[in-house]
């Protein structure tokens, strides 16, 4: 299962791109699975990402927390609390 | 449309014009308009930047929007929102609510900046003399936006 | 000028912009328009006539702009209101605040409206196709405006 | 002592006059002394004035109750709720 995961502004400055693919072996991958492996893949990730930061999840454009399931295709987004308006 | 993220100015008076001339029920028009000030938090502003998440931010506004009119009895609303950069006096962000009476609209457009304020994904970086940063969310902001999870509850 | 009384229409988009440019560290405008609409207890409203006080009106407006501004912390407030006769879809009433935050120009402005339709001398008059009549004041005005009176001794 | 009464609105449409003035022997006269003197001018103002009539006073253009004490030169001025805005 592959799995689009976009970053934004404060998470896409620090990441240094504003995307990523996740593969995933078998399905029921939660969004904790995906936190779990992009933490993996620096310091600055496990760091921006960790369980006291206070970061977003957005699946398919919709904010959720991070023990939604996901399925192929979907897309997720990390992100700071927002701050328009 | 009710909503519009865009990098041009908006001017207040056509789009207000353009939401009450459609209805003549419309008795109050209740507006907010959000500014860059050139001061935040003591340092200087000399311009601010504005991120979104295309596609998230429209669907977002457009459910906030859909919640106001479930909510009250209003008859329009309109969201502008400004994307990129912008600089001290520029106009970011324009709700307007139109209605029979008072009370609805500018109980809606309060709503609609509150829920607007943590739910639609826009993010602000700010360029000051001591360089840029992106604005922190406030506390205060979540607060304003629980009042009307409360009131729902009642 | 913080109040005006006049006969012509107001372009809210020039007011809006005189008010805030004053100032920079203006964050927030908050604004209510009053519209004429074509139908009012059931009845067509062909036009309104709006008689006031010539000098208490000013006097009194003045009067609730200062206490909004001693009850919140605002930059700046404007009155606008129209008088004679106006048409459905015309202009009434503007009532605009400027403020850092939003919450207190969006507190400010709805107080402004209530106190001024319970405490300004202007009385409507309506043409309507069952003849003119006075348009009676409502019980939820006097209700809106108490509500003010009832926070400040919280 | 020399008041004068301003008319407003329905008021002023059923007195069929803007003005009057209402003079006054000795002082320490009120708003309700005034409002005594008017009731007697005719039905139109008996019935407009009666005290379960819901109008509104203001003396020198501060809305006030009825039992205000008037000075020379006063201004009193009598209306109905108002309905602007």
């Amino acid at each position: 299962m592959k799995i689009k995961v976009l970053f934004f502004a404060k998470l896409r400055e620090a990441f240094q791109t504003n995307q990523v693919e996740v593969t995933f072996i078998g399905s029921d991958n939660k969004v904790s699975d995906v936190l779990i492996a992009l933490r993996k893949k620096g310091e600055a990730w496990a760091d921006e990402l960790d369980e006291n930061k206070s970061f977003r999840i957005a699946v398919n454009q919709e904010m959720v927390t991070e023990d939604v399931t996901l399925s192929e295709a979907d897309e997720i987004a990390l992100f700071p609390p927002v701050t328009g308006g | 449309m009710t909503v519009r993220v865009q990098t041009e100015d908006f001017d207040v008076g056509l789009e207000m014009l353009a939401l009450r001339q459609r209805n003549p029920k419309v008795g109050a028009v209740a507006s907010f308009v959000g500014v860059v000030r050139d001061l935040n938090d003591g340092d200087d502003v000399s311009s601010l930047t504005l991120e979104h998440y295309p596609g998230m931010t429209e669907r977002s506004l457009e459910d906030i929007v859909s919640e106001a009119k479930d909510r009250w009895d209003i008859y329009d609303a309109l969201i502008i929102h400004r994307v990129g950069k912008l600089l001290p006096l520029d106009q970011i962000v324009l709700v307007l609510v139109t209605s029979a009476h008072r009370g609805e609209s500018f109980k809606a457009c309060e709503f609609l900046m509150d829920y607007l304020k943590t739910r639609a994904p826009f993010w602000k970086k700010e360029q000051t003399s001591m360089g840029s940063r992106w604005v922190e969310a406030r506390e205060s902001d979540a607060s304003a936006a629980m009042r009307w999870d409360k009131m729902r509850d009642d």
